[in-house]
């Protein structure tokens, strides 16, 4: 039995929060389209991120009540070439990665997604990583916080990363490390929202093309996902998705019975408030189809 | 509070006095990427007024209440640029910028480690006319 | 918290329900005067959604969290609609809208006593695309 | 000796404030371009009108000692038909006025201006305005308050109701009632500046209309005017104002030596944020106006 969760992470409203959306507009715009949980950024949306005020954190604890909303994912990263003459230790990166655990479960969310530094054109992750995550395990189960990297293009499933993931979760024999699948790995047709700061060359190499990762690599790693953000970029006046195939991911994930939260990740052009309808629009798409869905199975 | 959608706010431009000298003006940047980041990963910005441009070597950077030049704010550990925090440049010119209006042009230049080095630094650009008023 | 920028607001465009039906929609509007004004001097809003009009009299007004039909409100003494506040219109429709995008349309008449009778009321129009999700 | 002060009424963001500019930003800006003075409308900038939380009384209190602003006009309105059957009465109009100086008093203000329903097409006031302000006379002493209805375009200085409005100074001798001057009365050439909500005819009638007043009118009246609101339209990339003759206005109330308030009220088209810096360009203008016109005389 697969029981679907829909949020929405403040990413989708880039640009327009702290400009024409404030975080309470946010999550109450999140609250109006029946959706339940809220995923952040630490490093985007905590004020004063590491050390956030506690009048902040009763706010935020006062509007997840208001708005009765979870934090279901909270967005880390391990920057590991901050300095140009050396890259991070495993000793900082490890002390980074626990300091977001900690923050992370003191917002009261229970998933983080640390994203780590890159060594190659293939996106290899700095080879740090596999020490840091596995000195926060302990950490991390302690925290109940599942430690969960994002499977992102233009790295699709059948890749050496992914491999070398699944082999931690089995070596580790952990159920604090899992897999965040980013829906963008199953982009069917170019995109051409622009994508703020990247070079046409990297937007060439990394976002335009279609992935199309099938769906049956989805089914083979599913076991292992304990979080989806559902990534799209333009949603028509018909509600017709033109990149992202939702009738199938929807398909396989409610035939596989895989439960969880499916996470809205806008990342079409910034327009302002364009962000807003488009998510709206994305959990209208998401729930007819889950309806009909329901109705063939 | 909230800030401008355009990245170069209106409030915050302004010359700057030391003692009795005009020394230079100022630009209040809001964060262009969607996250925050360590003030090491910012590698400077280009600022071009009425044509007129300086490098990302430049400008002097004030995040979180203390100035740094671009090359300090490389090696520092412990300041950000926030997303709901402006970032302050100045730029040194002797007498500053006439009261008026002035095309200003910012070219931001960020880090991303979990981008390939072939990419980076990112580069976000913003250009419009503000108001110097003093 | 601030307000979308358009009269109409994506947040709060939804259908309504009765029991087990579905009796009409309702929309969520910002103040498009640059005052708030006291109800009496809300004339009304005519609505259309993808062609279907309403006339003035037949939404009815949620302000201040009391509901009124517009001849009420008219001759109402006490309630406001402010700057920074929402009205809620409802139009009645049974079944409600299609889940998905609509093309809606509102003119707001506001009277301002200010203004000679013979241009009154004002009449404020916005239209913009917004989605139904329930 | 002419002491010209500046400030900005809240009216000037109409449009953005609420939506890209909270109460807090448009003080921030105000206090950046070195203004001290602000002007609200408390119909439109009172949260709660006409009875705010003393929790937003704080914060207003609050934010003037930040930003070091001064609360300077209160915007009011006697709306004399607020129902189809029947006009207010003295008596309403006298609470509705004693309400409102009250609540400006509480704020901070010193000059409250009430804007009194009209009874024709050449814009003469309701007949209860002159009862409305006698009654109201002795709380604006005991409260320290000018009152001083708007005089505005299309009304020039020539015209019974100012006259009117000057009888009445004269008749009670108080010195609680004076005149407030919107500089729209001066307007040179045509604005195509759009005035949501107002036919084309109201708006060929009103606001397109240059009306031109000659100086030598403010002249005349000037000894009876406790406050100006700066209106204007577009000021373009040269610091050139089209529609309003700064340069003549600033020289007729230095070489007159008037003191007091230029509160800005742009009424330019509403895009997000062009009100913002054209506020910022009137005030850079008016300042270098004023320092020519104080190496002249
Ligand atoms: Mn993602
Ligand atoms: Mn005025």
């Amino acid at each position: 039995m697969s029981n679907l969760k829909y949020g929405v992470s403040l990413y989708s409203y880039t640009g327009d929060i702290n400009t024409v959306l404030t975080l309470e507009d946010a999550m109450a715009q999140i609250a109006d389209i029946g959706a339940t949980g809220i995923e952040i950024l630490g490093e985007g949306h905590v004020p004063n991120y590491p050390e956030p005020s506690t009048a902040w954190i009763d706010q935020w604890y006062g509007l997840l009540e208001k708005y009765q909303l979870e934090p279901t994912n909270y967005g880390s990263w391990i920057d590991s070439s901050m300095w140009r003459d050396r890259d991070l230790t495993a000793d900082e990166g490890t002390g980074m990665l626990a300091r977001d655990l900690r923050l992370a479960h003191r917002l009261g969310f229970t998933s983080i997604r640390p994203k780590i530094g890159v060594v190659s054109m293939d996106l290899r992750p700095h080879p740090i990583w596999e020490e840091v995550i596995e000195r926060n395990l302990d950490l991390a189960a302690e925290l109940d916080l599942i430690i969960c990297p994002e499977i992102h293009a233009p790295t699709p499933i059948k890749h050496p990363v992914v491999d070398e993931y699944i082999a931690f979760i089995e070596r580790t024999g952990s159920k604090n490390f899992r897999l965040l699948i980013d829906t963008g790995i199953f982009q069917k047709a170019i995109t051409t929202a622009k994508h703020d700061g990247l070079s046409e060359e990297a937007q060439e190499e990394g976002w335009r093309k279609p992935l199309a990762v099938p769906m049956s690599d989805l089914v083979d790693v599913l076991p292992y996902v304990s979080f989806i953000q559902a990534k799209f970029f333009d949603i028509d006046d018909d509600l017709v998705d033109g990149q992202i195939p939702w009738r199938e991911i929807l398909q396989t994930l409610k035939k596989n019975e895989w439960s969880g939260y499916l996470s809205s990740e806008y990342e079409g052009d910034r327009l302002p408030y364009r962000s807003i309808e488009q998510v709206r629009r994305q959990h209208a798409l998401l729930h007819r189809l889950e309806a009909e869905i329901a109705g063939t199975l | 509070m909230v800030l401008e959608r355009e990245l170069i706010q209106s409030r915050g431009f302004r010359n700057v006095q030391e003692g009795a000298d005009t020394v230079g003006f100022e630009i209040a940047l809001r964060m262009p990427n969607y996250r925050g980041v360590w003030g090491s990963l910012i590698d400077g910005v280009a600022v071009t007024v009425d044509g007129q441009e300086w490098t990302r070597e430049v400008p002097r950077w004030t995040l979180q209440g203390r100035t740094f030049s671009i090359q300090e704010l490389r090696q520092s550990t412990n300041v950000r640029w926030q997303l709901d925090e402006v970032a302050t440049v100045m730029v040194p010119l002797a007498g500053g910028l006439a009261v008026g209006v002035h095309d200003v042009r910012v070219d931001i230049a960020l880090h991303a480690p979990y981008i390939p080095a072939e990419f980076q630094p990112s580069i976000f650009t913003s250009q419009r006319k503000v108001t110097v008023l003093a």
